[in-house]
């Protein structure tokens, strides 16, 4: 039921250093609900990856299962994909990171595909630092099965169904946190301009990132009295700051405005440019981002922005100590260690 | 009193307490019997946890070669005095209980149709050392003395022994070898040495190594070019990856670099060590995890996924007694009805049978090979019994310039030359299908992998006709499969016979020895070594070709019988069980029981040890 | 042209887009024919999405009774251009095609065999209304309104729907019954109405109810007297809690304290679910959880640890396509050697299959009866075909007084009374023992339960005897069960017959009006619905008495067929499969087609709806 | 290979208000190996529910697997136990609460069995709230599959085999704390004086209680170099306090030293007295038990005593609304609905 977008390119249409249209990181029509959240986020992904240059066929797109998790079919057309099972996929980007550590890992996922069955992988696969970026489009709710609320509906939030969620709300942001994981924003998918660079800088960042996405449902959690809705969420978002992200080649171009400012240089060279910040929060100090989540958690607003970064991240396959060859280009000959070899084994077993 | 006889063919078996360094003394002993060119095949037996309880360590020696379990004890060591009213008690009547005698044996357990021999173990340790540490240590050092004179036992061979085992510690050489000569001495001087069971230097082992299953496996996996190793700790399979590990370390280190040729992820659970395996399988590297029932068990689900998205998968299930958490640290054949089912839906799964060390390790590299060739799980199923005990077997070979067969991918050369592709597309009519690895090329050849239906392209279909193809090709892919897995083994009987044996795995060494028994009472029987499933024609032909075929298993429900009987279409009458479930491995001397029984009219209902066998004197 | 002719007998599908409102249109049109006195069989064929793709809605009317698929259609009604040329495709020769003539029809589209007919639905919708939605929710009702003119349908039982439909909201009827008008009138205005087909009020449903089977079994563990609930959502089984919990809340708030008798747990994942189920179970309470194929993966492990610890578990598993996440829309019976065989080493599990909304119901209540008297899994397979759409079925019916069967249960005042309690003892030789609840008595019937070995006395143990001693009690225990469980139903065919079908849940109304066909032609065939697993020995003479039984399935595997053998030892050429695996529910042609194909010396192995059934255009 | 305590009773023994001396709570001879501190914990636990003449069968001890799960063998023989499978304890309990709330729930993990593949599980009950004291003895290794690192130790800690560990290590306190429970407390299986008086209040406790036990395994961690052996943990623990249990009955005899002292009335009437806090730390305030626990992971100290209670706690049943009456005690009489109402109902789907 899904269909290839057709390519006929237009002319005039920008291309980036690549000479890629952004068209060409698009992939099939998307078939989730007019309106949805996670198309947006879609969008955004299609965005940054197309500004950033990134070929799309060194992208591994990964998912679980949910409406979030059908969405990598609606980007990347030409990168490869894996819908793999329900709260499962860290391990699958686990795997597939240790097999070949060149690639961009962009694994996608849904709040009943991360908090709940997905709890132990999240948690593991962000305390293992893995080079990945990890998207969450978090509704609140179980968009596939018809809109039970997940473990991240706020407690008292009331889902179209119509009862109010009696337990309290588990925070992706926290808990990544608490597990270790290097890089951690939160965002709208309402909000693009804060979405993109986030998702630039999250690519850009060595080590497990994060971005939990607020996303709404609007089939099954758009209605009044819901925390997760656009209404509700464009009231409530309260941004850390200004996030910009500059690749490596490029110059700084724009001007900022006054405000406390800060500027990182990356592990591949680009830089990221935040400005404007909340006055408690430094996001390069884990306490400080613990308190400043907590602080707005106790308000009842949702603080989005870049969180935390740590700057000094060594992912899995630094502390692994792992080739620098991905693993899956070496051959029997790097492999095998040959006959004689296990001639002085057997002789050390008489 | 009658006395046990024999030179060369004897079980033994030791009585310890574990976390006592039992362990390595008992290893020297089997060793050096080893070593003296005698067969030897040591099973440990031991506890699930971690120490202060009883634990055993049966010690078969047969010049003639047999490696199984034979069934009966003719000398127990026992230095537990927890487990002593059982060890007496099976020792067969003639043969010998040796124990530690500075405490008086009870009185109650006195048998008088056993050779009762004291050593003073005890005694002599306190005599000889002041530290605590020192005199549990030396305690089992001793005993290995003293048996060395009970058995005429080549010194030499053992001292040699000793200088190996430290090597690079080499002042601990000296001491152990006085505790060595404290034991022999005793011995010597006041017990009648030998005893009726002694050995004698033979030539009988050849070329032959002393290895367990797991280690084998460990290496298969080296030398079959795994670089990716997911893994959740469970007894009796974390030793594989241990030993992956430790040749890793070795020889897959780039000099250059010192940078891992290889990972290895202790993941959270079971779940995410195959889902691991999966992601790293889909990128072309060759992957493997490692695991027990409960974790079969939870990776049912991603099972089902790789069977559906073809995903070469490569898992070693190392069997224990189940089900649930079962005896852990027992034995059992009991995996094959839920590997051979795993997952819901219409799903197969490929399995292979080893038997010895040596086809752990050529099975074990295979099993890369048949993964990618085949594009689905090949479950190899081992169990407790071979994996962790040392079992004699040939030596590995590798075959240099041997080239792995990474089945068929399709590359960026082919694709940028226009070659077609469609990754569930039958292009070779043998159904199975070219897949690409991500990033092989910037435009061609991406496609999305899924656990939901879809079509020949990848694309995501919910159209029954194109569902149905895909399960029919599948289907297909079976009947490709059984030309691949490892056929099975025939062994004909001496004479013209339509009854057999079919047996797999662990069973072999006991069947071959209950085989000759029965061939001896005149009773020959071929034999057939299951060594994979699907089961291929061969299989079916020699069923067909006898009128009675016992099917020798290590478990409770007859479950490779139940896969024959599903697989083919067989007359009543037909397939006969001989089962042991009880956790310990199957003895020749049960099989030979239990066919008797069957021959003599007995009872169909599958018989098991303690009703049958240990009526016998087992 | 040839036009299809038929009073009360013809296949309807209606092609929508999901997400517009088409559904509750769909169901007014197939209850207002049951209201006529009509048996009426619905099926919803939808895609795995919320909004804006391609959905079907099947209805067989059947004067007769026959309440499975037939095959082929004979009137389409496609409101969806996406479909469209799909939909005209399918029409049987002679048949109708209903459209929106809005838009004129694809020319390439039009088919010289069957009627086409125009109904401006858009058209209409446009003149009459301004708001978009409800331009698209009453485009579904006009079209109802429009066949109750084509099919000659009585207009007051519509109207009466509508009345009773809006009960509570009563300012809709009237413009729904407009609505209603306004399809009717065009229709009579413009179509030559009624078409060859049509219906007539009949007396062929009598006190039948319409309902689905989910919610029937969530009345069932309603009626059963479960009061703990634990899952996770998963199409297509997550109707079975909510209905569950709809009932609860009607029926099982304490009217004094509002508080409620029952607790519904939405847990994390399935093995939570199942989890939660064995605690609540082992601590007194009904307990149930209901899934589908991906969740009873990952209930393994925990289905093992119910078996071999002997705890009251009830799982309701409604099945959809597989393997892996399939198609999860789609109908199949294809998890049923995952289930029978489910988790490591040697386990069974009790399977029931009920065929209509009525066993549905009192299976789910028998299941906590036969869970706490069989102390085991009972897992209750059924699936999406039956579980979520309306089918017809007697009325649910209760005994009133009759008890729960609380199965074994040793009380405070037999443990006060010195009654001896061993957890695994069998003292009343059936190989069930006593089990005591939490907190019974201040010093007796206190146990350990564990997954691990242990002894009669639930006291850990590694010893192999008492290990294999329980272990053949739970092989006797299996004996017990085929006694419990629901017996086989026989149908007997009109003549003595050697052949025979023998069938299982929602295949069951396809296979009794295909043999109708059959006999027709003078094929006559006796037919057994199995209604368990463990299979008792009815099942066992059943096959035996015939020459050749078809066994239909709708799975690839032929899984049913699976058990049998390995159950049963048969002869070759015994058992035949009928299989439908496309994810649609077997139709009556399909399975006739198979049956005749094999009895024409047709080839053996598995046919399947696109090569043999399409071939006759279904 | 266990064996029953022999029951001849010393005639003056201390017994507790019910007659019941602490042999009535003892179990099984353990198994565990001489000097695993899972065996102190067990005796703690012993004592407490000795002295607050909790009846024993009332109690109902579960857990998952490994060498700490196997402790439940070892103290409360007169209680039902369950050693269910491995990781999945909580949801074990979760359905033995719902179905009889009355009896006191006890469950039993090891840092493999809670953190490695019972962390959803865990994160679930967490945030359930479900009223149960959960006990984590918590060795920073799988003892029972001989001593792999597990996802609680520190990272560059050091077990027997030799390898320091690569991870970062995973906080249960901070965990549970994120997850909404509502009693956390960590100990030290060497400091029962502090151990017994933290399981009385967690016992007391209505909702989710974890108690983090750092119980050194002598076996395979207890070496230089790792930071679960007696010797680190006696060296960098840091109380927050000192804890007193005083049960309902009983009237403050002790007379307390000086120091900021907090007294909390729990549900079932008995009061639990702290005093000399850390001067930042808040026990009742969320945000200072998780300002005091980064504080304290910063430092590298191991942070002891009660860190956190929700004095206003409202446990799974509260939120339920579920009948106050046992389910498990429900006869058909107030469960099935009888006949005519199916006659309704039926009448309904015609
Ligand atoms: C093992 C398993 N259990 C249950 C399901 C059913 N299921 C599919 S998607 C989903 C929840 C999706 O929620 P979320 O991850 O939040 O995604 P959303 O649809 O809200 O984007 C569930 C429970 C499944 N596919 N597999
Ligand atoms: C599903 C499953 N996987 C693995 C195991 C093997 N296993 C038993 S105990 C254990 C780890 C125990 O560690 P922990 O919970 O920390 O307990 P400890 O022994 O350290 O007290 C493991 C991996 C198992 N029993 N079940
Ligand atoms: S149901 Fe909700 S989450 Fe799913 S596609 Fe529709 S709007 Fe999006
Ligand atoms: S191995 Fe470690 S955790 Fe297990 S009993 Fe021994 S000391 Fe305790
Ligand atoms: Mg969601
Ligand atoms: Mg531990």
């Amino acid at each position: 039921m899904s269909y290839q977008i057709p390519k006929f390119r237009h002319p005039d249409l920008p291309v980036n250093e690549l000479g890629y249209t952004r068209a060409d990181y698009e992939g099939s029509i998307s078939t989730l609900c007019a309106g949805c959240g996670h198309d947006s986020i879609s969008g955004a992904i299609v965005r940054a990856c197309h500004e950033l240059s990134i070929e799309p066929h060194k992208i591994a797109k990964l998912s679980g299962i949910g409406c979030s998790s059908k969405a990598p079919t609606y980007f990347l057309g030409k990168s490869h994909g894996f819908n793999s099972v329900h709260g499962r996929m860290p391990s699958v980007v686990t795997g597939a990171a240790m097999a070949n550590r060149d690639l961009l890992y962009l694994g996608v996922s849904g709040d009943g595909d991360t908090a709940s069955i997905g709890m132990g992988q999240f948690a593991h696969v962000a305390r293992r630092n893995l080079n990945m970026v990890y998207i969450v489009m978090n509704n609140g709710c179980y968009g596939l099965t018809k809109g039970q609320d997940s473990a991240t509906a706020d407690e008292g939030s009331v889902s179209k169904k119509g009862d109010a969620n009696i337990y309290s709300a588990i925070d992706l942001c926290g808990t990544a946190l608490q597990m270790g994981a290097t890089f951690i924003a939160r965002s709208f998918s309402g909000d693009k301009a804060q979405l993109v660079p986030l998702i630039k800088a999250a690519i850009s960042h060595r080590g497990f990132a994060l971005i939990d996405v607020v996303s709404p449902c609007v089939t099954f959690n758009n209605n009044p009295g819901s925390t997760k809705s656009y209404e509700f969420v464009r009231d409530h978002a309260e941004a850390t700051g200004t996030v910009d992200f500059v690749p490596m080649q490029k110059e700084i171009t724009t001007e900022y405005e006054a405000g406390f400012s800060h500027e990182v240089t990356m592990h591949d060279g680009s830089s990221v440019h935040l400005y404007k910040m909340e006055e408690d929060l430094n996001p390069f100090d884990r306490t400080s981002a613990l308190i400043a989540m907590e602080k707005h958690r106790v308000a009842g607003d949702i603080l989005t922005g870049l969180i935390y970064m740590d700057k000094d991240s060594r992912d899995l396959h630094d502390v692994m100590e792992t080739s620098r060859r991905p693993l899956n280009t070496l051959g029997a000959e790097d492999l095998c260690p040959g006959n004689q070899m296990l001639k002085n084994i057997n002789a050390s077993l008489r | 009193m009658k006395k046990l006889e024999s030179v060369n063919d004897f079980v033994i078996k030791f009585a310890n307490v574990n976390g006592t360094g039992s362990a390595s003394a008992n290893n020297m002993f089997a060793k050096a019997l080893f070593r003296m060119g005698l067969p030897v095949s040591p099973k440990n037996i031991f506890p699930s946890n971690i120490q202060g309880l009883p634990t055993w360590y049966e010690v078969r020696v047969s010049e003639a070669g047999y490696l199984g379990r034979r069934g009966g004890i003719d000398i127990a060591l026992s230095v537990n005095p927890q487990s002593m009213a059982q060890d007496i008690s099976e020792v067969e009547p003639g043969g010998y209980f040796i124990y530690d005698n500075t405490k008086p044996l009870d009185l109650r357990l006195v048998r008088n149709d056993v050779n009762i021999i004291g050593i003073p173990l005890t005694r002599i340790c306190n005599e000889e050392y002041k530290d605590p540490r020192q005199r549990q240590l030396f305690k089992n050092v001793i005993y290995v003395g003293a048996l060395a004179a009970l058995l005429d036992m080549d010194f030499k061979v053992l001292t040699d022994l000793v200088a190996d085992q430290f090597k690079g510690k080499e002042k601990l050489i000296l001491p152990n070898i006085h505790a060595l000569e404290l034991g022999h001495q005793y011995a010597r001087n006041n017990v009648d040495c030998p005893l009726g069971i002694r050995v004698q230097a033979a030539d009988a082992v050849g070329d032959k190594i002393l290895l367990d299953g797991n280690t084998a496996l460990g290496l298969g996996a080296v030398y079959g070019g795994a670089t990716v190793a997911a893994w959740y700790p469970i007894t009796p399979s974390t030793s594989v990856v241990d030993a992956f590990e430790k040749y890793a370390r070795r020889v897959r280190i780039d000099p250059g670099t010192g940078r891992k040729n290889y990972a290895i992820v202790q993941a959270e659970d079971e779940l995410s060590a195959i889902g691991m395996v999966i992601g790293a399988s889909w990128n072309g590297a060759r992957a493997f995890t490692a695991t027990s029932g409960p974790g079969v068990s939870l990776m049912s689900e991603f099972l089902g996924l790789a069977y559906f998205a073809e995903i070469p998968t490569v898992l070693f299930d190392v069997q224990r007694a189940g089900p649930s958490t079962g005896m852990p640290t027992r034995t059992q054949q009991s995996d094959i009805l839920s590997t051979a089912y795993a997952s819901h839906g219409d799903t197969k799964q490929v399995l292979l049978f080893p038997s010895t060390p040596k086809e752990c390790f050529d099975f074990g590299a295979q099993a890369f090979d048949l993964a990618e060739r085949l594009q689905t799980p090949i479950i190899l199923m081992t169990d407790l019994d071979l994996g962790m005990n040392d079992n004699m077997s040939p030596p590995l070979e590798w075959e240099d310039g041997r080239e792995y067969d990474r089945g068929k991918v399709m590359t960026a050369e082919q694709l940028e030359a226009g070659v077609e592709f469609g990754r569930y597309t039958d292009v070779d009519g043998d159904a199975i299908c070219y897949r690409t690895y991500p990033a092989t090329h910037p435009s061609k050849g991406a496609f999305f992998t899924r656990g939901t239906s879809r079509d020949e392209k990848a694309v995501y279909t919910e159209k029954g006709e194109e569902y149905e193809e895909n399960m029919l090709r599948l289907m297909r892919k079976w009947d490709t499969i059984k030309e691949y897995v490892p056929g099975p083994e025939v062994v004909s009987a001496a004479q013209k016979t339509d009854i057999a044996v079919l047996y797999f795995g662990t069973s072999e060494e006991s069947s071959r020895e209950a085989l000759d028994y029965l061939a001896k009472e005149g009773v020959h029987m071929d034999a057939m070594r299951v060594r994979a499933f699907p089961f291929n024609h061969e299989v079916k032909s020699f069923i067909e070709e006898h009128e009675q075929v016992f099917v020798i298993e290590q478990n409770r429900d007859a479950q490779l019988r139940t896969l024959l009987m599903a697989e083919f279409e067989l007359g009543p009458d037909k397939l006969k069980s001989v089962l042991c479930f009880d956790g310990t491995p199957i003895s020749a001397r049960n099989i030979k029981k239990q066919i008797n029984l069957h021959l003599d009219g007995g009872e169909i209902q599958p018989l098991h040890r303690s009703r049958v066998a240990n009526a016998g004197g087992e």
